[in-house]
């Protein structure tokens, strides 16, 4: 199992957001979160990538067992993940915001670092708009450098958070490529979306979730 | 202001209330001193009513100028550059430049200064008389004495040993060595020369000045000045 | 003049720096979430902001050698103002660095940063384009401040005026000095527009 | 002691309410999109912020008397402080209103608000958490700054206890008048957190 | 006539955004902007609600011919926006920003702008959330406050840039209620998706925008 998620509670003060969450996700799987608004989906999502803190319960990545925030965040640079409200670095330029990382953590050489961002850029298609900055962008736009740049991290899970909700039709399907390309490479990878259609496509594994609670998991074939 | 005053029959006196013993502010927050007193009881003869003005001293000239002073009455010394530009009175009271340095010092002339370092109160009568020695001063460390805002950093500094000497007007220089303790220090039998202590007035304001020279000469022959002169002078 | 305007720009130049340097590591352990270490760093500034500058110059040069350490005086004026403005860019820092959205931490712990490179690329270059304001003011206070080294027996081109303006019944020695500020506030001030219009390229 | 306090206070208070409120004023001069008007602003803060406070200490109090101009020595202290503080406060304002998102405007123009109720209901509330350290170092600068009104001969507790340091030849009334001081800032620095804890509910 | 886009055009530095771009729409109609990410869709919201300066071309509202952004900022509280990313205010709960402008703007009662918010934040399902503040919810969340706080002006004019792309079908069925409830009200309504059942679901003229062009303008039946 790459991701275990077992008996996960969190309150925000005393609104219980997450009761007993469970689930797991095999290396190269592809499971997707569904749920109305509001039912939790994005609170797991942080989660796992050591953004919030939870009450009880663990998240176990490979045989990693963590039980904090800070543990997750040891495992730094390994998680991946794509915010709901893109948070792209606005002094950097969609070129720098994809590049970043893989310089700064990954230690790889700035040329090729460049080269596989333009690469990954141009599948989003974003080709013409490498030193446009975040405010020059449109929320689309946005919304593909944000997908960008958490791919060029290369990290073992990949979390996604609505990728496609300002993106249209044909957007999508590049962007579902992408995904495959990815799930190919062994990438075990988590998104959450409201679009039916997109996640049948795409998932191997649809994890209902219903006001905190874990309503359904359903194998896709 | 010349005439505001006679409408008023007010005077306005400006001083640098830390200037220890003529005029200062002691711990109970009333102005007192030498100078003080000895204005007070001019005024009183005249039939005027007097008022302390506290002032910044190194801007003590322009406050009698634009006139938000009447007179500048506190150790003000009388130099040649002031002779032209105000009304004085006669001296009241004769002082010295004297040079003081820590008991165990070696300098025991004038000339000895040589290349040491020392303090002084800027804007001073101090100052200025050191000015005048202008070999002297350029032969000091740094060309220039040190000039503190108040005597008593002087002091410190002095002990401290940042300097070697310090010239001061030697009324002031008494009182604070008394408050320090008399056997601490040296005085040399140099000194920068000997001034006056004069009253201040705007350049017109002849009137006044000579109304306050006859008070003072009055007083010294009826023995009340030497009587407030005993009060902080031992 | 000439060496008034000296001691001003040496003793801006290097308080300038070292309090700069000084803030930033303040204003670090101001934020940390160890609560002995917070509060050390808040009584510190408690201590620099809540006392004149003025007094901490005098401690400083006349209160120490009463236990015995005595330093030049210049160094003195360099130290009080060093400790002095660390407390104040310490404060600015941390506003600076508390407005920067959460996401934007966020989004650095999910590339992996480390906390330095966080700091230094993604938080820092935000943190300065918002705190330019308040930092040209303190940064013109700071030249202003200097003329009070007067209190330790330097002269500096504020004191030499004021001397000279009563020397000649004349305020005319004071708007020259005016005008040397207002020329070095004006120069200080095209800076600061500079690192602005820097910044500007985003939103 | 009890005088020079009256002095700070007095001073401070007025000049606070004062130069806010100007400081306001200046600061949408300073943004407005008439050039000639935001001009006028960044001359009036260049050339508050470029010449001494002391200077214009005495400017007022002895050079505006040459024109004929004569104010008592309190009413000149409050006119040049309030001045003087208006314009690191309206730089202050600035940077803060600038550093809202533009998506706070666009939604208040959207919303149909005028330009009044948007500075007063969204704007204002959002700017304040966000100036609140740069702020604080400016109020604290100016409680500090009051003393120096010595140079119109008022007797504020920092120029007692210098004078009585003087007459003692003791650092003690100096230790006083810094506790005194530290006290009041530490007032300040109290109040100052209250209000940011108000502002702590969003983010 | 309520809304009359004239050879709208507008470009950033040398990208020309829009080109041409004409398009009307009656009293009580709602229009569906289409079109891919990037296309211009954002740009000609901002330019009718006065947020963005066009090059050339004329906006007329009902009869009001306007040529600027200044022009159109003067029918204050005449059109509505909901915006791509919410832009809702921070230091305000969720009622306060529903309640904010037609209390400010419109002068209403405090008591009745607080039902009538009350009334419109039940019908997108925040009924539970009248206190919180915006950092406080869920994306989707979020989004319907917008929603709300926009409808709660009561404008002419209402536009919604991507007003689902948070949302789950559930709640999507939700909104498209109160939109048609609104059109009956008389509101005209012009609306950005990428969701096309929505827009054939709710629209009554498909506007095709592509690459700043309009493709195609298609009446729906
Ligand atoms: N910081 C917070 N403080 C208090 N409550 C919160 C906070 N963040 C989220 N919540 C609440 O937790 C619940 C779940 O939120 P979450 O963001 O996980 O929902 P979601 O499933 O992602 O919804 P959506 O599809 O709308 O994004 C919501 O009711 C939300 O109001
Ligand atoms: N402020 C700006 N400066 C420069 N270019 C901009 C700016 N805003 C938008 N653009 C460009 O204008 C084009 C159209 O943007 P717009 O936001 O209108 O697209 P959109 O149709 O809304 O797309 P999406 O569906 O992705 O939101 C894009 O190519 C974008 O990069
Ligand atoms: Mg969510
Ligand atoms: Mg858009």
């Amino acid at each position: 199992m790459m991701i275990t998620v077992k008996n996960l509670n969190k309150s925000f003060k005393d609104n219980k957001v997450l009761n007993n969450i469970s689930f797991e996700l095999n290396q190269g799987e592809i499971g997707v979160l569904l749920g109305k608004s509001g039912a939790g989906k994005t609170t797991i999502l942080r989660c796992i990538n050591g953004l919030e803190e939870f009450d009880s319960g663990e998240i176990i990545i490979y045989k990693e067992i963590t039980k904090t925030s800070k543990d997750i965040q040891k495992l730094r640079g390994k998680i991946g993940m794509v915010f709901q409200n893109f948070n792209l670095f606005p002094h950097m330029s969609v070129i720098e915001n994809v590049i970043e990382s893989p310089i700064n953590v990954f230690k790889i050489k700035k040329e090729k670092a460049i080269e596989s961002a333009k690469e990954i850029l141009r599948l989003v298609g974003l080709e013409d708009k490498l030193n446009s900055y975040p405010c020059e962008l449109s929320g689309g736009q946005q919304q593909r450098v944000a997908i960008a740049r958490a791919c060029a991290l290369n990290p073992k899970i990949l979390c996604f958070d609505e990728p496609t909700s300002a993106l249209d039709p044909d957007t999508i399907k590049n962007i579902i490529t992408i995904m495959k390309k990815l799930k190919s490479q062994g990438m075990t990878i988590l998104i959450i979306t409201h679009d039916v259609n997109f996640a049948n496509e795409v998932s191997d594994k649809i994890i209902n979730i219903k006001e905190g609670i874990v309503e359904e998991i359903k194998k896709v074939v | 202001s010349d005439n505001k005053s006679k409408e008023k029959k007010e005077v306005i006196i400006g001083f640098d209330n830390t200037f220890v013993p003529m005029g200062f502010l002691d711990e109970n927050g009333e102005t007192v001193g030498f100078d003080i007193d000895l204005a007070k009881e001019t005024f009183k003869r005249l039939g005027l009513d007097v008022k302390f003005q506290n002032i910044d001293w190194s801007m003590k000239d322009n406050e009698l100028n634009v006139g938000n002073v009447d007179a500048l009455w506190n150790g003000y010394s009388l130099t040649e550059e002031r002779k032209q530009k105000i009304a004085y009175t006669d001296s009241y009271l004769d002082n010295k430049q004297i040079i003081v340095t820590l008991k165990n010092s070696k300098i025991k002339t004038k000339s000895e200064l040589k290349g040491k370092k020392i303090g002084t109160q800027q804007e001073s009568a101090s100052f200025e008389a050191i000015q005048k020695d202008s070999t002297l001063m350029n032969s000091l460390d740094g060309s220039s004495p040190i000039l503190y805002d108040t005597f008593d950093k002087a002091f410190r500094d002095l002990e401290i040993g940042r300097t070697d000497a310090i010239v001061a007007d030697e009324v002031l220089a008494r009182y604070y060595m008394s408050q320090k303790g008399e056997n601490k220090y040296s005085i040399l039998k140099d000194n920068f020369g000997e001034e006056t202590f004069v009253v201040g007035f705007k350049k017109d304001n002849t009137v006044l000045k000579d109304k306050v020279n006859e008070t003072l000469k009055e007083m010294k022959s009826d023995g009340s000045f030497d009587k407030i002169y005993k009060k902080w002078f031992k | 003049m000439i060496q008034g305007l000296k001691i001003v720009l040496s003793v801006f130049f290097i308080t300038l720096i070292g309090s700069m340097i000084l803030g930033v590591i303040v204003a670090f352990l101001r934020l940390s979430k160890n609560k002995l270490i917070s509060s050390l760093a808040k009584g510190y500034i408690l201590l620099l902001r809540g006392t004149p500058l003025l007094l901490q110059l005098i401690f400083i040069c006349f209160g120490l050698p009463i236990l015995g350490i005595v330093f030049d005086r210049f160094i003195v004026a360099i130290l009080a103002f060093t400790l002095n403005y660390s407390a104040y860019f310490a404060e600015i820092f941390r506003g600076g660095i508390e407005s920067i959205d959460k996401g934007q931490y966020e989004a650095s712990i999910v590339l992996g940063f480390d906390k330095f490179t966080m700091y230094k690329r993604i938080v820092f270059p935000q943190v300065i384009k918002r705190i330019l304001a308040p930092l040209s003011n303190e940064v013109i206070t700071l030249i202003k401040d200097t003329s009070l080294v007067y209190i330790l027996g330097i002269n500096d081109i504020l004191r030499i005026a004021q001397i000279a303006s009563n020397r000649e019944l004349s305020l005319v020695p004071l708007v020259q000095v005016g005008i040397i500020y207002l020329i070095l506030v004006a120069l200080l001030t095209q800076a600061f527009k500079c690192i602005e219009k820097r910044y500007s390229y985003y939103r």
